[in-house]
């Protein structure tokens, strides 16, 4: 999230698309109630289905799945062709004038510089235009037939609402009056957020869903300012968190990279990353990042990471390719992987292609499952009829179920999705033998590190040299662990008079105190100051709102620097004036920037010096035109999912996202419409918490067993009634589930097309308290993102058929 | 937002209120108390319900309650009624508007509504089942409780059911625990969009008002209280859109009364059936004293003998 | 042709009084698991419905031992009553002199037995308590079960159990009061109750009262 | 009428009658002890309190966890509400929420180390030192089997390609940061969390 929880509360249009807050985040859904109740807020929903937000809705937008880009462009050209942009914010706050290269260019669906054979771009035709002086070349006027502005108004000029009816199947006047709503909010005294979830990012172009809405949210000028944003809802209690640490395959904790093959030494890795500005006077900050690596390595390695070992830095694996879920599956199940250590997690549900995911990790060596509650993965080996048929006696692999410790067993700290990190505190003693992950980590690496010790082998040294300096090295106590991860001074830091500024030993107060000579350490940069020397911020629970403006500044912490809205330079015009009195919120005043939330901006850097306020990006501004930044492309093209129910109506030669990864055997499993003409997506309940609820029992009287959500229309057409079981099979296998006939769901006419659509929750498995039934992921293509390898669970092709039998 | 409730305290709390603050009392004659204490009310604002069905759980859980799982039958509620462990549910209407012509899904919160005049406690006959407090709160007294589901008849919103297992009547107590040490009901407290809200009746119509005054500035403009008079009004009140047509939020009773043959019941056929009871026994009594015994006379006896012997 | 008054069992005994066999001890048995049944249910059911009779349920053990109670000594009550009404129902045909008998309402009440038409073995009287019992029986059964929760609550819809419970209530006290009806006789026609006890009557009881039923036992003829 | 003095006056005059008899000596007890409050005692009372964070979605809201001693001496938890101090729930939480409790006390949970042998059709109970034992003699002998020191290029790559690590997003930052440690000092990069799925 760009904004927060409470934030929404300011907003005077709320957008939720791609997501459906009131099922997924019913308690922060509570601040899109409140902008209706207090201020008047319109919410607006589009989706699939009529949800459960759009069912609070002021208006609702049926749209089918897998087609958001047609629609947002359909957004952004109807903004650009009305003119209804904050002129003033998109032309200093974005690259709207910025000139693009000659040489660059789209045709057919497809950017310059693809290669069909390698499924990939080469991006170098699309960058900006470099000027004698070093820096980007800019046209004010836009007036360039180059210029970003112009490109768009090109690129979009098709997106019309009739196009948008024809691919997305949104009535022309439902969707009118969704450009109408957004555009009301271009005119600084009001604001409008966006709210997203998996509902975008789970698609073969999930990235550019997002880029899409970013972009109407810069040309409405509602990014950094108060109820505005474009806020990612996520999923679990601390993936942002766990997400911000990095244990994803190419990443270091605080969005630092892993260092890979082409980078042998550390000057090369961090060479690539240290932006210089492409705009005078402007911040790109992340010059520092070899600040932030060199205390990074300093954390991992201790006393061992020193000047002339480059700190560690080739200890580190390198990556020679990303393993992604869907990598790393494909790999297992080429039978390339010995051992799986399952933290809290059930693959066996969440991977796409269950019938993969079986074989794969029928493969497996060994497989280790550390969680609270069992899982059906760590039963995958087990016979459970029709709903997981496997022969057991088959099935070599080893299985370790190890009892974790609940949330309320161990103390520590989540980072929510608007990046507040908050404490917990321990309430009970652990459940039977239960004990805490860190413990049976830490007990992993002391066994590990005893059998290197005794006998040595292969990597003993990278492994060794990993630095495990805890009071008892057997409990690490999460406090000391959150003390890792905020850093300190290894030697007295002194400013440039030689005063000393911070005690060897003390904690940092930020990351500004970093420093690049082995003087500092710090696991996580973006935390720094959540252990500072005033002790544990997480732990504060001071809920006053001095500004009323629904910050709560003092409660937790929030990375960075305890911001609560990212990029709120912008709130104020480049003058440094608060856009409007409505949303005044971090400006110049006269001095310094200042207001109701810590500036996202070197709080000393005047206006006059046109300092841009996307400081992370070398240009000081944002970007509409994203550059070579995304594998597919610089600006969102509507491209169909993989399984699709028509041929993409604007790019008929494309199939799917033309740079997506496919694995062979995964391409051969995709359906045609010829075969299954409906589509079908899946989502999660609001009574249940993916595949964890199941085995609670109270969620489990809620909501007891799978069903299937069809339009009234297709249970006419199949026969299907109310309560009846029916059988939804794709390409890749099928589900059975109780029919719920519903009028939130209609039939879209799709180029001429009558296209169903059915729902498909995904919480139900065969571990747990509600009936058995298969997981919807057997039905899933195991596709992902061009850019995030998400996989495209929420458009795939399927039919049905009613089960003969009593019904309910 | 309405305030919220600050938490609860673990310190032993004297209850707020308790047995002297009865109004009503089931088959009982009772002096209710003379200094009423305000009136509480939860306001459900349908409007504000997004269907999460976090008050249903976080009554099971307060409460104690466990329910069976059970099954999907192709509706969104679950459980699908009422019952003795769910003392409120979620029911989900799909309503098309016809002037707007737009789909609504109407979610209403089902659950006991807390009469001023509660048809239940008309109809208990057990003393003491069934008590009302001066707050409002009407409550079920498991102790004096003999399971004859007579509340359920008297009960103007098929509220009260029966268990099979202990053959009690159960019902949503208002939280009167929660209430009794100045917390507001489990149900109200989990509400995510604060569609339940919780204070003294006053406060909950003054901000209904304010909610109403919202919902017809969005179009609806039938949005009104729902706080019936037929009994007296309730502690349980709903906000709705269309608050002319209340039937439309899964049968929620237009005008609901206690109903006329519980009426009859409880009134005149309790009074009139023990008085004609009375009177026969009466007749029979002043008769005896009036015209005394039919005897059989002896000329009865000869009669019969020589009947008999004639016949021998 | 006029049907025969007589039951089996029914005897004349001559003698000093004159002894007439009433009641075989089957049906004084029947009767008195009917008439205590129905004691009970009228003391449980009065508990049930007015509050200031509900310390009768202890009797029952409490209020919910009566509730679960009631219904089933009602069972008994059915079927015993059915036993009854068996044995009984041909001898409490309506005649035309049941009419004479009932026009003479005011010499019963005085004990004019000489003014009335000769009975057989039912006067107009009982016959109207037997037929209202077990009209009244059939309705209290019905309406019982309707609101019997504890085995029917899902058969029934509450509009459905109201109406029941208030007939069940109106014909519970018809019954009661028919019931002190039938007492009231037995007790105010003096030589009645050993027809139920030892199950003989007098012949001058049977003369005064029933006396064609009489006069069959002794002739053998209707 | 007063119902009381009705029954009390009742009792008097029927217990001659019907003391000693089953019918009277059942009777009357229940009627006598049914005279009790209707309210709850506050089960919060005398319970710890602490502050915890809902394990559920990212909205992270404040729970207050109130548990108690069970029989065995362990701390319990007996009740779970929200934390009407946390600015972001006011209190609230969802069906997952508020169903938390019976999250900790699931019927799937898993209490003891359990292993399933290879080709078997069930899990049985091991010690925690065995299954620890046995976790990490398995890797040392596929480490030691597929390290790859360097690359064919001769770039020091030191990584263990055969080993993947599932870390899950539920779990705290702390966690999250000892799982990176040990994972990525064994030279793993099939590394991957629930931020995709």
């Amino acid at each position: 999230m760009t904004n927060n929880w409470t934030d929404i509360k300011n907003a005077d249009v709320v957008w939720i698309m791609g997501g459906n807050a009131a099922e997924a985040h019913p308690c922060g859904f509570k601040w899109v109630t409140e902008a209706k109740a207090e201020r008047g807020a319109k919410l607006m929903v589009v989706d699939p289905r009529f949800t459960r937000s759009a069912a609070v809705s002021d208006h609702y937008a049926p749209i089918r799945a897998g087609s958001d880009i047609a629609f947002l462009s359909g957004v952004i050209n109807y903004l650009l062709t009305n003119d209804k942009i904050q002129r003033e914010y998109v032309k200093n706050y974005t690259n709207i004038s910025y000139i693009v290269k000659e040489g660059f260019g789209f045709n057919e669906g497809l950017f310059t510089g693809y290669d069909e054979s390698k499924r990939t771009y080469d991006r170098s035709s699309w960058e900006y235009e470099i000027g004698p002086d070093g820096f980007a070349v800019r046209d004010e006027t836009l007036a360039h037939p180059r210029c970003v502005y112009q490109l768009m108004k090109k690129h979009y000029a098709q997106y019309t609402p009739e196009t948008v009816e024809r691919v997305s199947g949104t009535p022309k006047d439902k969707f009118l009056k969704v450009c109408e709503m957004a555009a009301s909010t271009a005119t600084g005294d009001r604001s409008m957020t966006i709210m997203y979830a998996l509902g975008w990012t789970q698609h073969s172009h999930g990235a550019q869903n997002i880029r899409s809405a970013a972009m109407i949210q810069l040309l409405l000028g509602n990014i950094g300012v108060p109820g505005g944003g474009i806020n990612a809802l996520r999923g679990h209690a601390n993936v942002q968190g766990i997400t911000d640490i990095g244990t994803l395959t190419a990443s270091l904790p605080g969005y630092l990279a892993m260092p890979t093959d082409s980078e042998p030494t550390l000057e090369s890795h961090l060479g690539k990353r240290t932006f210089k500005p492409l705009q005078a006077n402007q911040t790109s900050y992340w010059q520092n990042y070899r600040k932030f690596y060199v205390s990074f390595l300093k954390s991992l390695y201790g006393e061992k990471a020193t000047k002339e070992n480059e700190f560690g830095y080739q200890w580190m694996p390198k990556l020679d390719v990303a393993y992604d879920v869907l990598r790393m599956f494909e790999v297992m199940h080429q039978g390339k992987t010995t051992g799986l250590l399952c933290q809290g997690f059930n693959p066996l549900m969440s991977v796409a292609y269950k019938a993969k995911t079986v074989a794969a990790l029928s493969k497996l060596k060994f497989l280790v499952s550390m969680d609270p509650i069992e899982t059906d993965t760590v039963r995958f080996w087990e016979n459970h009829g029709e709903f997981n048929d496997v022969d057991p006696s088959k099935i070599q692999t080893e299985v370790f179920m190890l009892p974790v410790t609940s949330f309320v067993e161990e103390d520590g700290s989540f980072t929510n999705s608007s990046r507040n990190i908050q404490w917990k505190w321990k309430a009970a003693d652990p459940y039977g033998e239960s004990r805490r992950d860190i413990e049976i980590l830490a007990d992993l690496y002391l066994r590990l590190k005893k059998l290197y010790e005794k006998d040595g082998g292969k990597g003993a040294e990278p492994f060794l040299a990993v630095d495990w300096n805890y009071k008892d090295p057997t409990h690490p106590s999460s406090e000391e662990v959150l003390k890792e991860l905020n850093g300190k001074a290894l030697v007295d830091l002194k400013d440039a008079e030689g005063k000393v500024t911070r005690a060897a030993g003390s904690q940092l107060a930020s990351f500004g105190e970093m420093r690049d000579d082995g003087s500092t350490d710090g696991v996580q940069w973006i935390y720094t100051g959540i252990y500072g020397p005033n002790g544990n911020m997480a732990q504060r629970r001071d809920n006053s709102d001095p500004s009323g403006m629904n910050v709560y500044g003092s409660w937790g912490f929030c990375w960075p620097a305890n911001r609560r809205i990212l990029y709120n330079r912008a709130s104020a015009d480049p003058q440094g004036k608060p856009w409007s009195d409505a949303k005044k919120y971090v400006y110049w005043n006269g001095e310094r920037w200042t207001g109701a939330d810590v500036p996202d901006f070197v709080p000393t850097i005047p206006p006059e010096r046109g300092t841009g306020p996307f400081i992370m990006n070398p240009e000081g501004v944002s970007r509409l035109f994203a550059r070579g930044f995304m594998a597919d492309g610089p600006l969102p093209v509507h491209y169909e999912p993989f399984e699709s129910p028509v041929t993409n109506p604007l790019f008929p030669k494309v199939r799917g996202n033309p740079v997506a990864r496919v694995f062979k055997g995964d391409m051969e499993v995709f359906g045609s419409a010829k075969d299954f003409p409906i589509v079908g997506t899946t989502y999660r309940l609001v009574e249940h918490f993916h595949y964890w609820t199941k085995s609670v029992h109270m969620n489990a009287v809620a909501q007891p067993e799978f069903f299937v959500e069809i339009s009234e229309q297709l249970a006419k057409e199949k026969g299907i009634r109310p309560g009846q079981m029916v059988r939804v099979w794709s390409n890749r296998g099928q589900v059975k589930g109780k029919a719920v006939v519903t009028k939130r769901l209609v039939p879209l006419k799709i180029d001429g097309k009558t296209v169903h659509q059915v729902g498909l929750p995904l919480n139900f498995g065969f571990i747990g308290e509600t009936k058995k039934a298969s997981p919807v992921n057997s039905l899933t293509p195991a596709v992902g993102d061009a850019n995030a390898q998400t996989p495209e669970f929420k458009a795939f092709l399927v039919d049905i058929e009613p089960i003969p039998g009593p019904v309910a | 937002m309405f305030p919220p409730i600050p938490n609860p305290t673990t310190q032993a709390t004297p209850a707020k209120f308790g047995e002297a603050d009865l109004i009503r009392r089931s088959a009982s004659n009772i002096t209710p108390a003379a200094k009423r204490q305000t009136e509480v009310a939860k306001l459900i604002d349908v409007s504000k319900c997004i269907g999460c069905k976090a008050c249903q759980v976080a009554c099971l859980e307060w409460n104690d309650l466990r329910e069976e799982v059970g099954v999907n039958v192709g509706l969104y509620e679950n459980p699908h009624d009422l019952t003795p462990n769910t003392w409120t549910l979620m029911r989900y209407t799909e309503y098309e508007n016809p002037e707007s012509g737009n789909l609504e899904w109407l979610i209403r919160k089902d659950g006991c509504m807390h009469c001023a005049d509660p048809g239940c406690l008309k109809a208990c006959p057990a003393p003491g089942a069934i008590v009302q407090y001066s707050n409002g709160i009407v409550d079920f007294v498991k102790a004096n409780c003999i399971g004859c589901g007579y509340c359920v008849k008297g009960c103007p919103f098929n509220i009260p059911r029966i268990s099979k297992v202990d053959h009690k009547a159960y019902k949503c107590t208002l939280c009167s625990d929660r209430v009794a040490v100045g917390q507001g009901p489990a149900c109200q407290k989990a509400c995510p969009t604060q569609a339940i809200v919780f204070g003294t009746k006053d406060e909950m119509k003054k901000w209904a008002d304010k909610r109403i005054a919202d919902l017809k500035s969005r179009g609806f403009k039938n949005a009104g209280l729902y706080d019936p008079p037929g009994v007296s009004g309730t502690h349980v009140m709903y906000v709705l859109q269309h608050a002319d047509k209340p039937q439309i939020y899964a049968g929620l009773a237009n005008n609901p009364t206690i109903s006329p043959i519980v009426e009859l019941w409880k009134g005149l056929t309790k009074y009139a059936g023990l008085t004609a009871i009375g009177a026969f026994a009466a007749f029979g009594l002043l008769h005896h004293i009036v015209s005394g015994p039919n005897r059989v006379s002896d000329e009865d006896e000869k009669n019969a003998k020589r009947l008999a012997q004639g016949r021998s | 042709m006029r049907h025969s008054e007589v039951a089996p069992g029914d005897s004349v005994h001559p003698g000093d009084p004159v002894v007439v066999d009433r009641y075989t001890t089957g049906a004084r048995i029947n009767h008195w698991i009917t008439a205590a049944s129905l004691v009970l249910l009228a003391l449980s059911g009065l508990a049930l419905f007015h509050p200031s009779l509900f310390f009768l349920s202890g009797l029952f053990g409490g209020g919910s031992t009566t509730r679960m109670i009631h219904p089933w000594i009602g069972v008994i009550l059915f079927f015993s009553f059915l036993g009854l009404f068996l044995r009984f129902w041909k001898l409490n045909l309506w005649e035309r002199t049941d009419n004479v008998w009932m026009g003479r309402l005011r010499d019963v009440l005085t004990a004019h037995d000489e003014n009335l038409p000769e009975v057989g073995k039912y006067n107009a009287g009982q016959k109207m308590v037997f037929w209202s019992m077990s009209l009244l029986i059939l309705v209290l059964i019905t309406s019982g079960i309707v609101i019997w929760d504890q085995y029917f609550s899902e058969y029934f819809s509450i509009e459905q159990k109201r109406i029941a419970v208030l007939i069940h209530a109106i014909t519970a006290i018809v019954a009661i009061c028919v019931w002190i009806v039938h007492v009231y006789a037995a007790i105010w026609v003096r030589g009645t109750i050993s027809a139920m006890t030892r199950g003989r009557v007098t012949g001058g009881w049977a003369w005064r009262h029933h006396r064609r039923w009489l006069k069959e036992l002794v002739t053998g003829r209707p | 009428m007063n119902m009381e003095l009705s029954r009390r006056s009742f009792m008097k005059g029927a217990s001659a009658g019907l003391a000693g008899t089953t019918l009277g000596s059942l009777g009357f007890g229940e009627i006598e002890a049914a005279h009790a409050a209707s309210i709850r005692p506050f089960k919060l009372a005398r319970t710890k309190e602490a502050r915890s964070s809902c394990p559920y979605c990212a909205v992270c809201c404040g729970m207050l966890v109130f548990s108690a001693e069970n029989k065995a001496g362990k701390l319990e938890v007996t009740h779970i509400e929200g934390d009407a101090d946390n600015p972001v729930n006011r209190g609230t939480l969802c069906p997952k929420g508020a169903g938390a409790l019976d999250y900790i006390r699931a019927k799937t949970r898993v209490k003891n180390p359990m292993y399933r042998k290879p080709g078997s059709n069930r899990f049985e109970q091991v010690t925690w030192d065995f299954a620890m034992e046995r976790i990490a003699k398995l890797m040392k002998e596929d480490r030691d089997a597929n390290f790859i020191d360097k690359n064919k290029d001769g770039v020091t790559v030191n990584r263990w390609p055969t080993m993947a690590f599932l870390s899950g997003s539920s779990c705290t930052n702390e966690t999250g940061w000892i799982t990176w440690k040990v994972a990525r000092g064994l030279g793993m990069l099939q590394i991957e969390n629930q931020a995709r799925i």
